[in-house]
């Protein structure tokens, strides 16, 4: 299948219909968001990206897991799965391990990231496995109605936290720097613009590449990001230019940054992908086998028991 | 077993014994020692042997339990004519020290064969009728090689012994020992044969011969356990990409694939967990790739979400459980047929999937692939219920004809559409993906989702939708019920007692009517392959018989029944439908298969009633 | 319904309203707008009232199933008497738009009453014999407290016109407003209660006054919902740790929890995921507070691993399913009965625990208590099976007596042993724990695990223990069935049809019985409480019935019945047993029972032979 | 039960049996380990410090997942707890929060830790739950017979690796850093004392502590760590002298230090545990409800709903 994969390169496989599409061909049902959700901003950010890359309407596909935020795929008019609560990373895995053709898009909550999907994500992180993962960060549980999220700050007040959440918080960008993720970036969907130019950083890395993304939960916890938010008085603070994106206690540094912290591109290093490695495994081994078809190395292998 | 076929009945008593080897159709043949002795090894060239000389075998091993070493046994039964069990009774046993003698003489049947090490074993007062035959296999190897390396050097000198006692063909042994050994290096493999030569020139009184057998299969034969069947099989239906995570006594299917996938161009992942493992093996199925997954005991439990999202979504999808010691962590390297109870109803909801069991080793390899088709055919993950004896036996089977059997099944990315529904509820029901990288004609793209969803996969909570959903995943079940064929029967379609088994106990139960009718009785059995959902005819079948048991590895619960059993209570409600249970972690024994029968006929009067 | 107890007949034709108030029993009312018109506190101030005044209540409300707003109804029945069921059909209807009108006006029974705002609804023409009474609700609200403050305004005007319309206890009404308002301020209160005169002062065509009740319960009523019965019992019955995640319908356990436990010294911890939350309940259960995780849909599945291994370590602990529409994402704020069968059999391997349902809001409080009671008393978890519809559904009960019921379930540290054996088989086969920080008499400690063990904990995998100890959990489940109470019967002891039902269905089913005899009809239903193991006597109450049919809101499966009915199939192997089944994702309806009921018996020529 | 907890504080509960006592008084079950196998050494030092500390016998409290390490508690006669593959952390949370009286003792391999169990120990260090958690890495699964281990290095081969690991290792120092742990120690099985002095130091932390305990697998990975070693010509590299275990950025650039890295203390901080935070809500809220007895409790509540 790798193998196979390989009869369907993006460039051959130009379907029928793939004539240049625009944003509006990938609007699918209209989002259930609340009026004024971050979420918004990244879906359309998403449309438009494709639009100027032109992937191939068939091999755009979004994976999610359950959140608001991961009804994403609904949203989309493309391939796309609502798979379950915490596990979209590894479904992707299985996509993108036997799709070399393809390059998915996960995208979920902080909930579905760092709490229940917290194990995924940063196997998949240190797999290095090809796929980009937008962590759409409202800090709560929305579609469950305001609970606390492992991104609620303390003090935060929640349904399981009526006097404050006490717990102390996770670090995404610290989670993700120690995990070996290789591509690590973090934006504020109040900016549309550094959305953009990270989600397409993104999907031209080699391997994992991840966004948080702060996205306002207008319903559960508005206001949350406004002190990063220009528009709303706040200070957007990008990375500072002198910043080398392969130093890792550098990256580190700047994780340490009080909330709401940097933005922008906060570590980039090329390591080969699990997606890489597993094909030159099967480069080798097929070498080995000099190419032998299922049948002929079946047969072999039972001479062996026979 | 020996004595049935002795030719002389004089050799069932205890005077001297003769030379002239006496023909045998079957022999079981029991190592005790140690595992560091490498008993293990004895068995797997007997095994290897036979299947080079149109003998069957079967082989039962017991896994030390603790980490560290201990008494480790191999069993293996060599015959001609198929093997069905791994055997009650031991012809022969060879115990290498005293705690073997003492652990195992009790399963030595009467005028059975002790052979023993002079230098270890001092055998005790026994009232059992037997031929004890002394022979100094340590001092003797140490002869033979050296005393450092004797301890490599037993079981090879064993070997040798048994090579003169069944007269096994020489040259093909030593053909084995050599490829295998050399690699080990020049000195390893030539101790290996002076040690083999020693035991094969030690003289014996007692000699045996297998009756020849008539050549059965065209293509010969192999020898494999069962998850090197499930393994192959995999790979012959098309599989390409698997997930998993080590858990015993699974963790060999895993192992296996990881080594052979790449050369097929797929791969396998170890994954971080069960849940992930599952998760990514619905992935690369929804990629087009219908994947499997493998696992046992506390991983099934954790795979049950996913397996409901599989069946939700209708993602084709396989997981093989390889069934252990319940519950929890229970008993790792013990055989039970225990989850089938979570393979039909493990997930919440009403989410039917399709259940299969395989009946021995070559049917590992058969069922593996069926599963792979059946989850595609009907767009629904399939659960093939293995176990640990299965997984770990090693056993003969017929080489497959992979010309016939080995599959391509890459997805098929060509256009699809207009108004392109994958949950189309028209007609038959079964959902038809396009994977990713499908263009769809109109340009109005599927979504697969575990919400409630309408025909094109978009969340639907409408109350009509979701009931005309859950009848459209029940209805694609029905169609499959109705292309199966009639469960196999063993013995007459009607009589007096039927036993209904599934998986691996067909040997031992088939064996028992075998012996149960040789000893006039009226005994039929009845084999279930389909677990979910169930062939047609088993009530016709059942209804043929006075009593019906169903013969099942796992609780007799709080009714006197087992898990099958209980369905197929609920299926038929015929009250005649009771269990011959056990839950000791060992496969049936013929003999307790027919005391329990005898038992329970004799505690029913009015079998109707009962 | 109003009808029924119509005074004069009339009242049921279309002349002329009269203007003196008609006596009711019970009057179902059903408010159709948007999320944000604030519905649900009209019937949870109808339902408080109720409470106060001897009426009984149901209520039955749908939450949108989307993110944002959108259309949502509050279904509100009064009654002075047992109120079963939320009802079928609905006496009045209160329509604040167009779309509520469209999408409600078929519920409405012949004759009832269309309550619409003039200022938003055009009634269409429609063939329903009906009383359509027009008032401008928002304009009228807009007078009463101005327009930007309208929207919160319309719901209080619609209380005053119910409050006039059924002749409330408005002073009582009053002081709740107020009470629960005046912590938003003010300005809000006073509009409140502006908008509720203007209300009340609008002057109706139509009234009615309930038939005074004789004052049933000396405690008075309370009103809450189910999911605030499990908080309050889990309270009462002494727990003190809780670990969840969150997850619809049954968050509002763990919310409660988490605020309500600090006062009690306890605590509730929100976990990472359900398989943390399930496995520091066990933690806790094994430092000796028997704790309580909750849960709905896939956190079931996920938890199944853990339950397991509670099974076997014999661990008392509750888990509290509230089950929605499956099965994976499914439909989670839709009701559904469907994880009867992975509450029974959803762990690998044999692994027998405690299923127990609540009937009633009320029955929720006093479930919960015997969960906790059960789990202590036989070392086993026990899973409640709640549902989305119990969980929501506002009801009166009667005011429980604390005194009795609360309980002190803290550890005993007393010392243990000498020869202390926590999985000692002798007797009734009940594990008995010693917490950590209880002394061992002869400093032999105990080991809890989920590997199969012996008596004192540590790992055992003889053949003959596993046996021993399959049958030892097995056997304390046998004493617990003995000791049941035969199941509830509603209706006479035998007759032509049977009902059984299990869970929150029993309101419909027996309000089907009475509707059934009061036509002449017999019928009878028997609701089961106990799921496993199952009540003595249930095969006895079966054989007196000719039909016998199992209520279920799960799927028919592929043989035409339920998961209830299943299990009763193969206990009993009775094949009368049949199943109702829906899968709508909503409540029966009282109508849909009986039509059912009536078809399956013309459909059935020899019920024995069925 | 946090206050039920109360009446039974440690010095309250001398129990009949509690007069001092001695290692052999701890022995049960004979280790099932293979000869060598790393793990002994860390059982007798748990053994020794007991008998040092005179921990109350009846109050010492192992709890396990599932590995060759987990079956630690097995081999010490005191309560224990043998619990599910990768959960021993999040139950080990159920024990410590109902019972103050007792510190708790986790043991486990390095699958159980980082694999399956990665997740709930991340959020058990963040929560700081108290308890000490050893980690018993051998950088291999060792039960069920040399599969790669998240630990296991490059190159690694094993059963699953055949041809040699390919995936980027989790780095334990670097994930409990950043997860928010508050006592990171790490220690080497050949090396008794400074086992013995980080156990001890552990057990003192008022939170969550956590020791990587390097512990040779000398059946499926002998030799792992003799390059830190002495004894087998290897160096062990103390944490320098001048390290300071609050600065949160220097210990991550120890943890980057290549293998066999830094031994001791890693990272020490103070943050309130989870249990002294829960415990706070509880005095709280008992006093705002003036310590009502749970009878007057359930009456007031009913009151708002009548
Ligand atoms: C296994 C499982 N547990 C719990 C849930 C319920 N659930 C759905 S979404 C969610 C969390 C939502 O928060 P987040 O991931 O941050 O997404 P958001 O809604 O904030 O975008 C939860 C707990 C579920 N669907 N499945
Ligand atoms: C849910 C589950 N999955 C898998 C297993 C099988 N299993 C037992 S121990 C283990 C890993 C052992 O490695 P490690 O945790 O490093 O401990 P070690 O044996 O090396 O000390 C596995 C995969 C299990 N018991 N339960
Ligand atoms: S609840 Fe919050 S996250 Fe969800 S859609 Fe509304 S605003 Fe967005
Ligand atoms: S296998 Fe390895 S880890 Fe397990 S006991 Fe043996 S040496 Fe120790
Ligand atoms: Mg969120
Ligand atoms: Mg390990």
């Amino acid at each position: 299948m790798m193998a196979e994969a390989k009869n369907v390169p993006v460039e051959q496989a130009k379907p029928a219909d793939s004539s240049r599409y625009t944003k509006k061909d990938l609007v699918a049902d209209h989002p259930t968001w609340c009026p004024g959700c971050g979420d918004f901003s990244i879906l359309s950010i998403y449309f438009k990206m494709m639009e100027k890359r032109q992937v191939p309407h068939e091999k755009i596909t979004s994976v999610a897991g359950i959140g608001c935020s991961s009804r994403f795929p609904y949203f989309v008019n493309a391939h796309g799965v609502h798979f379950l609560h915490g596990r979209a990373a590894a479904f992707a895995t299985g996509v993108s391990l036997t799709r070399p053709d393809l390059h998915v898009f996960v995208f979920g909550g902080d909930g579905d990231a760092f709490s229940i999907g917290g194990n995924h994500l940063e196997h998949t992180a240190r797999k290095n496995i090809k796929m980009t993962y937008v962590i759409m960060d409202n800090e709560v549980y929305g579609l469950t109605k305001k609970q606390t999220s492992p991104t609620s700050p303390l003090g935060f007040k929640s349904k399981t936290d009526p006097t404050g959440a006490i717990d102390y918080p996770v670090n995404p960008m610290k989670k993700l720097i120690a995990a070996g993720a290789t591509f690590i970036a973090r934006s504020h969907s109040h900016l549309p613009n550094h959305v953009m130019e990270m989600m397409e950083l993104a999907m031209d890395h080699e391997g994992f590449s991840v966004i948080e993304c702060l996205s306002e939960c207008t319903e559960f916890y508005p206001g949350a990001f406004d002190s990063a938010n220009p528009r709303k008085g706040g200070v957007f603070q990008p990375v500072p230019a002198g910043h080398d994106v392969t130093d890792e206690l550098a990256a580190y540094k700047l994780a340490m940054a009080p909330f709401p912290g940097y933005f922008g591109l906060f570590y980039h290093v090329n390591r080969p992908s699990k997606n890489a490695l597993e094909g030159q495994l099967i480069t080798e081994m097929k070498k080995r086998t000099n190419n032998a078809a299922p049948v002929e190395l079946l047969e072999k292998t039972f001479d062996r028991f026979s | 077993m020996i004595n049935e076929k002795v030719a002389e009945p004089a050799a069932a008593s205890n005077k001297p014994a003769n030379t002239s080897p006496r023909v045998v159709k079957d022999a079981v043949i029991r190592l005790a020692g140690n595992s560091q002795d490498g008993i293990q090894a004895i068995g797997g060239f007997l095994a290897r042997l036979a299947g080079r000389t149109d003998k069957d075998v079967m082989t039962y091993m017991t896994i030390p339990a603790t980490i560290s070493g201990g008494p480790s046994i191999f069993q293996v039964r060599l015959g001609t004519g198929e093997v069905l069990s791994a055997g009650d009774e031991v012809d022969l046993l060879v115990a290498f020290y005293q705690h073997s003698y003492r652990d195992h003489i009790d399963t030595l049947r009467d005028d059975g064969i002790l052979l023993y090490d002079t230098d270890q074993v001092k055998p005790e007062a026994s009232t059992k009728r037997m031929r004890a035959i002394g022979v100094p296999i340590t001092s003797r190897t140490i002869e033979a090689i050296g005393g450092t390396a004797k301890d490599k050097g037993k079981n090879m000198f064993v070997l040798g012994l048994l090579a003169r006692m069944f007269d096994l063909d020489v040259p093909k042994l030593e053909q084995m020992l050599t490829a295998y050994y050399k690699g080990k290096g020049e000195d390893v493999a030539r101790n290996v044969l002076l040690a083999f030569h020693a035991g094969y020139g030690y003289s014996l009184t007692e000699t045996f011969a297998f009756r020849p057998a008539t050549t059965r299969t065209t293509r010969g034969q192999v020898v494999t356990d069962g998850n090197q069947a499930v393994v192959y099989g995999a790979l012959a239906a098309g599989v390409r990409f698997g997930g998993g995570y080590p858990i015993t006594p699974s963790s060999t299917i895993m192992e296996i694939l990881r080594q052979e996938l790449p050369k097929y161009g797929g791969l396998f992942v170890q994954a971080e967990d069960e849940l992930a493992a599952v998760a990514m093996t619905c992935g690369a199925s929804y990629a087009g790739y219908t994947a499997l997954t493998c696992t046992s005991g506390p991983g099934v439990s954790l795979k049950s979400e996913a397996l409901g999202w599989a069946v939700m979504a209708e993602i084709p999808m396989v997981l093989v459980d390889v069934q252990r010691g319940g519950p929890a962590t229970g008993l790792p390297t013990n055989v039970e047929q225990s989850d089938l109870n979570i393979a039909r109803y493990g997930s919440h909801g009403d989410s039917p999937r399709i259940v299969i069991a395989p009946c021995s080793v070559e049917d590992c390899f058969y069922t593996t692939i069926e599963a792979v088709n059946l989850a595609r055919a009907y767009s629904c993950p399939v659960i093939v219920l293995s176990d640990q004896a299965l997984a770990t036996r090693v056993e003969t089977w017929e080489r497959p004809d992979f010309k016939k059997c080995v599959q391509d099944i890459s997805p098929n990315f060509a256009t699809r559409g207009p108004n392109f529904k994958p949950y189309d509820n028209a007609g038959d029901g079964i959902a038809h993906h396009a994977p990713p990288g499908t263009p769809i004609a109109d340009g109005k793209y599927p979504v697969v989702t575990g919400l409630e969803h309408d025909e094109y996969g978009h969340p639907a909570a409408r109350p009509a939708n979701h009931a005309m959903m859950v009848a459209k995943r029940r209805r694609k079940l029905k169609l499959l019920e109705s292309k199966l064929p009639p469960p196999e029967m063993h013995g007459p379609n009607e009589g007096n007692v039927l036993l209904v088994g599934w998986g691996s106990t067909r040997g031992p139960i088939q064996e028992a009517v075998d012996r149960a009718r040789a000893a006039g009785e009226s005994v039929s059995a009845v084999h279930l392959r389909y677990l979910m959902p169930l062939q047609p005819g088993i009530k016709e079948i059942m209804e043929a018989f006075n009593h019906v048991f169903v013969v099942e590895l796992n609780d007799e619960g709080m009714y006197g029944y087992g898990q099958l059993a209980g369905i197929l209570r609920a299926s038929f409600c015929d009250a005649r439908i009771r269990g011959i249970n056990k839950t000791d972690g060992l496969p049936f024994k013929v003999r307790e298969i027919l005391e329990r029968m005898h038992q329970m006929i004799k505690e029913t009067k009015n079998p109707v009633l009962a």
